[in-house]
């Protein structure tokens, strides 16, 4: 039996129980699936699981609190699910998950850069282990998955879910690498350059907040202090700095909580690189605290608790 | 809104270096400032009136006072605008002279900054709302921690004043540092004689409980309700039953042990009453020397004790008491001489502290009061005090005075002369500090009358030579270096921060100073106040001090304590956390970080968690505020908004408007 | 244990050479692996500093500089003077400013990544008791010594790093350990004169002639020193502080190292006890001779 | 806009009330002459400096932010630094990716008493500041730079991986 | 005795000492300490904790012009034990180098020593203590130094009549002239 028909099994031994299980079905063509939810048997035969099925449905979890649900998750969206159980933000007696082992995503930004000219309507896709032949106005180009896959994909430490009540597939290996070339050659600019690549980012920003509500870790919703009066910490100008501003407010709100999911730069509509930021903070959270968000139950974020002598924190002399 | 400047020139304090009337006309520019001026003293009487009559001619609804710091004077101008008519929190303060005039030389640059200043309380006082005090009730007990005579006057003054009290003592009795000493300057008056009634006072009054061999083990709650924890050490004697009779005393077959009171001079029985006149007068065992407890065997007070009140098995016993205030009156220690290795590091027995000195004067000492030296029980007659060992020397990290040692040697040098009349002092002293009343007459008669040798500079080394103490010193007065063939050398030892202090100053939240003393509110006009509502201090805790010293500021916190509890209720600071209910999504990071518990989970109408301060117990930190993404709990009179238009104040945005 | 440099001093070649053998032979018996510095030159000794502080560092500097060159970095030297010297220029050689004055006096700089150390120290803690004890064949059983540091062994306290600077052990340990009955000498550290006994022999009369008195006064039957040039004003200038002071001294004023060598039973010659001017053979024969064991 | 000295740049303070405030007034008491860049915002716990005040002001054009609270166990509140100081660090830590020096932040502990400390470290901070001189405007300036940035963000640079 | 104009001190030698020494001199409180464990003060005209004052008060002649500066042979018993953490031997040291420049020397039997002590090093990399004698006496005049333990120290081979080769002592030699010709203060 496949992976997918096992999961199928699971799923339809556990419906009964729950409101709904969360997993992902075709899109509105081959190459791009879309969230299912799936309350019936009759949904279950729509379900898809691989590399095209890149969403982190723990989005949805906060939203749908007070309801039992079940989860599909990859090694990364598991993170996401510990993390909101470690914030008390979703109940684990409501939760069942089912945990996939994950051999990578593709990312649909680079797969765009790949094709001669942007697809429009996708007709047919072929996936193979190491290739996606995709078809597209009578013409078909084959791909490499290596070249495709997710940034986060190349240094995928947790391929398999780290919390599953239900694991389907064969566990995957951890990637050798575990920083992006990237994210090193950014790092390493001047500070000047740095400010530079920032400011003419921002300005491409149009504020959708896509890439907040894609965050499975953004559980404000409606009440976003980016988004509010009372505390108006942001104005509406849509300027660099404001834009910036928008996004510092972020990434100080998921210090020691970020999962590096991806989602808020899959999600961004002008190619926003958030991740930079985002690696960057785990690294700093991870040096000072040895702190990994939602790699294990039972963990308090780093900045809702303290030590009276901090081993990773050297006090600067005056 | 209608907002009120008024820019205070104090005197010349600040306009000496910041055009006052410059900085009053720039307030008038601001958003909502409808009046704006320059005044002499905003905090005299003409000036307060000012304001007030400013409020009501212009129907302000804020005012803004630039003056001085508002660690000195925000209670005093809140009560001027309450007086008013406005809610005591429509008000702000800038900071132009601490901050501003005394730190800057450039009136062009001060005057810039002080504006800034204005505008920045002006944005804050924008945001201000009317905030409302809730009262509550005060416990009407005080606990004092520390039985010496600091800790005995603030006991007893609250007693006398009608509160409760619950005393606690480190040691076996209540006495402190001055049931040591044999006499006190500069009465020389018998130190027993003085303090003994007020320690029978402490056991008798029925408003007084005293536990002693006890410390505070923990401190929660805040002003008017703290609930602490004492921990009464294993005593292994019944105390309720136990009458002091002494006999288990003479029965111990242990007594080697060295007997702390009187200063390692002589040595203990394992179970032990330290002294004639302890209060409470009962025995204790001595854990580390008792057969019984070390090894197993003897148990001889056991069958002595004709009450039967001997219990091997006593544990440790924890009570809680609840108290409205609480007065810090722990003392000092000695200095640790060892840390001069030129004095011998103690190889030496002839050369002792000055305390031990006390107990060897004292006729309930060692020696009866006979002045005899340790080494040969010999009487001395060359006789060497060092003045300043450990005090006003930064290479053993005291570089402070200790006040005291001046006096209490002048005192010695007295005694010992009474004692021995063929004897012959020698003063070895930096400067003679005696400002108190009648004390620098009292160190003159030491020199005039007695004729006490006093030599101005400090002693280099001392060694023995034969049977003498060769101590080698510099008179800087005659420039020269000068050596005494002593048979006793007295060291006057200087005072330092208790041991444990800093340990109770964290449960207590009050904060040491650089030498590990208590730190007061305000260094003049709280002095027995601390930075915690309900704790105060007294006596060498703060500071080293004397006895009518110690004794005086007994009695100033034990008044701070009657005048607290005499109000039925108190005021709870409003400036709490305040949770916005539909913003919160009951994650409880904000309970989980508060370090008072201040903020429970409760259900809303739907069921949803949410969380909700309790607000007398809530202290007004804002870590809270911080914690919470959603800025759903905000810190009252410190909310984001009033912050932040602070930063705005000051870091107005830089657009250039590229719209039309 | 590892080499360490040996820097015997300009007066090891002269007034104290039973210091220098001495020396030697012990450390040779108790496995200490001394390797000469190579060509070495006078550290500055007491007159440098008096005069320039880059000069006398840089006297010094020349032979930390070649300690460096033969790929050691601990130098050992029983001279308290030298070491007083080797370790200051090393001291203030930390500062950058001072360093660079000093490397453009040399011809080889001085990078300072050398300690110095005495050799009292190395033996109190670089040598394991035990085997000094295991070594013992003559202890001083029956003597009673007053150990005698020098004013410059210990101090000050921030340079020399080593022992109590008011009231020295290591010496005393070492003597203790030998059997010999050590006395609580009060003026350990107390200066005897220096290197004045030249131009101003009424100072180290004086000084001097006060240490011989203490130790007197104690019941000492001789003197312990790790200086050469207290040992000099002690012992070889006893007879004019007698005449200077009215006053009679018999003090024998041992180096350390000859009584350790004594009670190692090492060869009589390399400890050069006939070099002393105040005859120690009085007091040596007080030594009771050790019960045979079987 | 609030007049501004040349000379001067712009440095926030944010003070926690019970030590670092108090060391200050200390210092102006001992009148501690010190540079009058600084700007000092009163709060009541170094816990209640959010990290995201000190990243406003930088937006809003601040040359540089020092907090001061008191030294870690002293804490008025118990606790409240011991929350700041890893806020703080992370901030400190983070800076720079974002392109703003973090030499233009630090944070440090004064207490009541310490008057003279804290005239050394304002006096200190400030010179660091105007060594670094006045921080760039994330907001372009005028019209010109405007326009340069619009035609640069509409040739999308992106990430230096994503092209 | 002098009376010292104190409204005339000599504010840049209190700052050269100070700054040569590294030691803040204002510190000093006048205890005496330093004069208390000096063993030397019995020899001294000013002793040093009145050398501290004498610096303190800008008293540059009166300082330089001392004995004591020529006399104290840093046992540091003074900088040991001083409640003010200054390093005073440093400051004696200090003051000596430039009493020396200044070309006082009241004390000049220690110049001649030390000077010779030099000379001998400049010249033979070592100190060569026959030859250190001999410049000595000749150069002080003072011919019958020690002649009385001339005899016990040869007899015990304890004074050789030759120096020790030292193969590097042009590399001595060196310092000094580099020494001469740069003019350190240090």
């Amino acid at each position: 039996m496949s992976p997918l028909d096992d999961l199928k099994t699971a799923i339809k031994s556990r419906l009964g129980e729950l409101d709904c299980v969360i997993g992902w079905e075709q899109g509105y063509d081959q190459l791009h699936a879309t969230p299912l939810f799936i309350r019936s048997e009759a949904d279950l035969d729509r379900l898809v699981i691989g590399p095209l099925a890149v969403h982190n449905l723990a989005t949805y979890l906060p939203g749908l609190r007070g309801k039992k649900v079940g989860i599909i998750v990859k090694g990364c969206d598991s993170r996401s699910v510990i993390q909101l159980l470690n914030e008390n933000l979703i109940t684990r007696d409501d939760l069942v998950v089912f945990g996939l082992c994950c051999s990578g995503v593709v990312s649909h930004r680079k797969i765009r850069a790949a094709l001669p000219v942007d697809p429009g309507f996708v007709e047919a896709v072929d996936l193979s282990t190491d290739t996606l032949s995709i078809t597209a106005s009578g013409q078909t180009t084959i791909l490499h998955m290596a070249d495709i896959a997710a940034d986060k994909c190349q240094i995928c430490q947790y391929p398999n879910a780290l919390i599953a009540d239900v694991l389907v597939g064969s566990p995957q290996e951890s990637k050798v690498l575990t920083t992006l070339a990237c994210q090193e050659e950014f790092e390493a600019k001047s500070e000047a350059e740095k400010f530079a690549f920032w400011q003419e980012t921002m300005s491409r920003c149009i504020r959708c907040y896509a890439c907040r509500n894609a965050c499975p870790m953004c559980v404000c919703r409606d009440f976003c202090i980016s988004t509010s009066r009372d505390p108006l910490w942001l104005g509406q100008e849509n300027t660099p700095g404001e834009n910036m501003m928008f996004q510092l407010i972020h990434v100080s709100h998921l210090t020691g909580r970020c999962t590096e999911c991806g989602e808020c730069e899959r999600a961004c509509p002008v190619d926003i690189p958030l991740l930079l930021l985002r690696r960057y903070m785990n690294k700093q959270v991870q040096d000072v605290f040895e702190h990994r968000a939602g790699t294990a139950l039972e963990q308090t974020p780093p900045l809702l608790t303290f030590k009276v002598e901090e081993e990773g924190i050297k006090e600067r002399g005056w | 809104m209608r907002i009120g400047v008024f820019i205070c020139h104090c005197g010349s304090n600040i306009a000496g270096t910041v055009d006052c009337p410059k900085v009053a006309a720039k307030a008038l520019t601001y958003p909502d400032v409808v009046f704006s001026t320059d005044t002499m003293y905003a905090c005299s009487e003409p000036g307060q009136d000012g304001i007030i009559a400013a409020v009501k001619e212009q129907q302000l609804d804020g005012v803004v006072v630039a003056s001085c710091t508002p660690r000195m004077h925000e209670q005093t101008f809140r009560r001027a605008v309450e007086r008013a008519g406005l809610n005591r929190y429509m008000f702000e303060m800038a900071n132009i002279r601490e901050h501003v005039s005394w730190i800057g030389k450039i009136m062009e640059d001060n005057t810039i900054k002080a504006q800034e200043l204005v505008r920045m309380a002006v944005e804050k006082l924008r945001r201000n709302r009317p905030l409302i005090p809730k009262r509550f009730e005060t416990v009407k007990r005080v606990l004092v921690i520390g039985g010496g005579v600091a800790g005995i006057q603030a006991a007893l003054d609250c007693a006398d004043g009608g509160q409760e009290v619950v005393l606690i003592e480190r040691e076996q009795s209540i006495g402190g540092k001055m049931a040591k000493l044999d006499k006190t300057f500069p009465t020389v008056d018998c130190s027993s004689c003085v303090l003994g009634p007020k320690m029978v006072d402490i056991a008798q009054h029925p408003k007084i409980t005293l536990y002693a061999c006890a410390e505070v083990e923990s401190v929660g709650g805040y002003v008017g309700n703290f609930h602490i924890t004492i921990r009464r050490k294993a005593t292994y004697v019944d105390w309720n039953v136990c009458n002091g009779c002494g006999l288990c005393l003479e029965k111990c077959p242990s007594h080697k042990h060295p007997d702390p009171f009187n200063e390692n001079l002589c040595t203990a029985p394992s179970i032990n009453i330290p002294f004639p006149q302890a209060i409470p007068k009962k025995a204790a065992i001595n854990p580390q020397s008792c057969l019984k407890l070390t090894q197993g065997k003897c148990g001889i007070c056991a069958t002595v004790c004709p009450l039967k009140c001997i219990d091997y098995e006593q544990k440790d016993e924890l009570v809680d008491v609840d108290v409205g205030a609480v007065i810090v009156a722990t003392g000092y220690d000695l200095f640790d001489w060892h840390k001069y290795p030129q004095y011998g590091q103690g190889r030496y027995p002839d050369i002792i502290t000055s305390m031990q000195y006390e107990r060897l004067l004292s006729a309930s000492g060692p020696t009866g009061g006979q002045i005899k030296r340790p080494s040969d029980g010999k009487e001395p007659k060359n006789i060497v005090f060092i003045q300043c060992v450990g005090s006003r020397d930064r290479s053993v990290d005291r570089p402070y005075c200790s006040g005291f040692c001046c006096m209490y040697t002048a005192k010695q040098a007295i005694l010992t002369k009474d004692h021995l009349p063929d004897s012959q002092s020698f003063v070895f002293y930096m400067d003679i500090r005696s400002p108190g009343k009648l004390y620098d007459e009292f160190t003159r008669r030491a020199m005039e009358e007695y004729g006490a040798h006093y030599v101005r500079g400090r002693v280099s080394m001392i060694y023995p030579q034969d049977d003498k103490l060769l101590v080698r010193g510099a008179d800087t007065l005659a420039g020269t270096q000068v050596e005494v063939q002593a048979d006793l050398v007295v060291l006057a030892v200087g005072a330092e921060a208790a041991a444990g202090a800093a340990q109770l100053g964290e449960k207590l939240r009050v904060c040491p100073d650089q030498y590990g003393f208590f730190v007061e509110s305000h260094p003049k006009l709280k002095p027995v106040e601390t930075n915690t509502a309900g704790v105060y201090l007294a006596g060498a805790c703060q500071g080293p001090k004397d006895i009518p010293a110690s004794v005086s500021q007994g009695s100033a916190a034990a008044a701070k304590v009657l005048g607290l509890l005499s109000k039925k209720e108190l005021e709870s600071d409003p400036a709490v956390a305040r949770v916005n209910q539909p913003r919160c999504v009951g994650c409880g990071k904000c309970i989980q970080t508060c370090p008072f518990g201040a903020i429970k989970e409760v259900a809303d109408r739907f069921g949803n968690p949410k969380a909700e301060v309790i607000d007398t117990v809530c202290q007004g930190c804002g870590i809270c505020t911080v914690t919470c993404p959603q800025g759903a709990i905000q810190l009252e009179h410190f909310t984001d908004n009033q912050i932040l238009a602070e930063v705005q104040a000051l870091c107005p945005p830089k657009i250039f408007a590229n719209y039309e | 244990m590892a080499k360490i440099a040996y820097y015997p001093g300009c007066s090891g070649l002269g007034t104290s050479v039973e210091y220098d053998s001495s020396t030697r032979a012990v450390c040779r018996a108790l496995q200490v692996d001394l390797v000469d510095v190579e060509d070495w030159s006078c550290c500055g000794s007491s007159p440098a500093h008096t005069v320039n502080h880059v000069l006398s560092a840089a006297l010094s500097a020349r032979n930390l500089a070649q300690v460096e060159g033969m790929g050691l970095d601990q130098v050992a030297t029983p001279c308290p003077s030298c070491l007083t010297n080797l370790r200051t220029a090393a001291h203030k050689m930390a500062h950058q400013d001072f360093r660079d004055q000093v490397n453009a006096l040399l011809d080889i700089p001085c990078r300072t990544n050398v300690e110095t150390k005495s050799v009292l120290q190395v033996f109190d803690e670089q040598v394991d008791p035990q085997l000094i004890l295991s070594k013992v064949v003559n202890p001083l059983t029956g003597i009673k010594i007053a150990c005698y540091y020098g004013c410059i062994m210990n101090r000050p306290p921030v340079l020399m790093r080593f022992d109590d600077h008011e009231n020295p052990m290591a010496m005393d340990r070492l003597m203790c350990a030998l059997g010999a009955e050590v006395l609580p000498f009060p003026l350990k550290v107390e200066c005897c004169g220096a290197s004045y006994g030249i131009p101003r022999g009424d100072i180290v009369a004086r000084l001097s002639g006060k240490l011989l008195d203490a130790a007197r006064r104690l019941g000492a039957d001789c003197l312990v020193t790790a200086c050469p040039l207290c040992q000099m004003n002690l012992d070889l200038r006893q007879g004019q502080i007698n005449r200077a002071l009215g006053e009679n001294f018999q003090m024998p004023v041992f180096y350390y190292t000859q009584l350790m060598g004594y009670a190692l039973g090492l060869d009589r010659t390399e400890l050069g006890l006939n070099k002393l001017c105040v005859d120690p053979h009085r007091v040596l024969g007080k030594i009771k001779q050790p019960v045979p064991v079987k | 806009m609030s007049p501004q000295n040349i000379r001067e740049l712009r440095i926030v303070g944010f003070l926690c009330n019970w030590c670092s405030y108090g060391g200050a007034d200390t210092a102006g008491v001992g009148r501690f002459v010190q540079p009058t860049d600084l700007r000092i915002i009163r709060v009541p716990c170094s816990g209640r400096i959010d990290p995201l005040f000190i990243v406003r002001a930088f937006m809003n054009g601040a040359d540089g932010v020092l907090v001061s609270g008191c030294h870690p166990r002293d804490c008025h509140y118990a606790e409240g630094n011991f929350y700041a100081r890893r806020r703080l660090e992370m901030l400190k830590r983070f800076l720079p990716i974002t392109g703003i020096d973090n030499r233009r932040f630090e944070y440090t502990w004064v207490s009541a008493s310490e008057g003279q400390r804290w005239q050394h470290v304002v006096t200190e901070f400030t010179r660091g500041i105007h060594t670094l001189g006045p921080a760039p405007s994330f907001n372009p300036v005028s019209e010109t730079e405007w326009n340069k940035l619009a035609v640069q963000a509409s040739e999308g640079q992106g990430c230096p991986c994503h092209g | 005795m002098q009376t010292f104009d104190l409204t005339t001190a000599d504010q840049d030698f209190i700052a050269e000492v100070e700054s040569r020494s590294h030691q803040n001199l204002k510190t000093c409180y006048q205890c005496g300490n330093c004069t208390a464990g000096c063993p030397y003060t019995f020899a001294y005209d000013y002793s040093v904790s009145q050398i501290m004052r004498l610096i303190q008060a800008g008293q540059k002649e009166a300082v330089l012009q001392s004995r004591s500066l020529w006399l104290c042979g840093s046992c540091q018993s003074c900088t040991t034990r001083c409640p003010n953490l200054i390093d005073v031997a440093l400051v004696m040291d200090v003051c000596r180098h430039m009493a020396r420049e200044a070309g006082y020397a009241t004390e000049r039997a220690v110049k001649v020593f030390v000077d010779s002590f030099l000379k001998s090093v400049e010249r033979h990399g070592r100190a060569y203590e026959m030859g250190l004698m001999v410049a000595y006496m000749t150069r002080s005049g003072r011919i019958f130094t020690d002649v009385d333990l001339a005899p016990t120290a040869l007899m015990r081979g304890k004074l050789p009549f030759k120096p020790h080769p030292v193969q590097g002592r042009e590399q001595v030699a060196r310092i000094f002239e580099r020494f001469r010709q740069g003019g350190i203060n240090g």
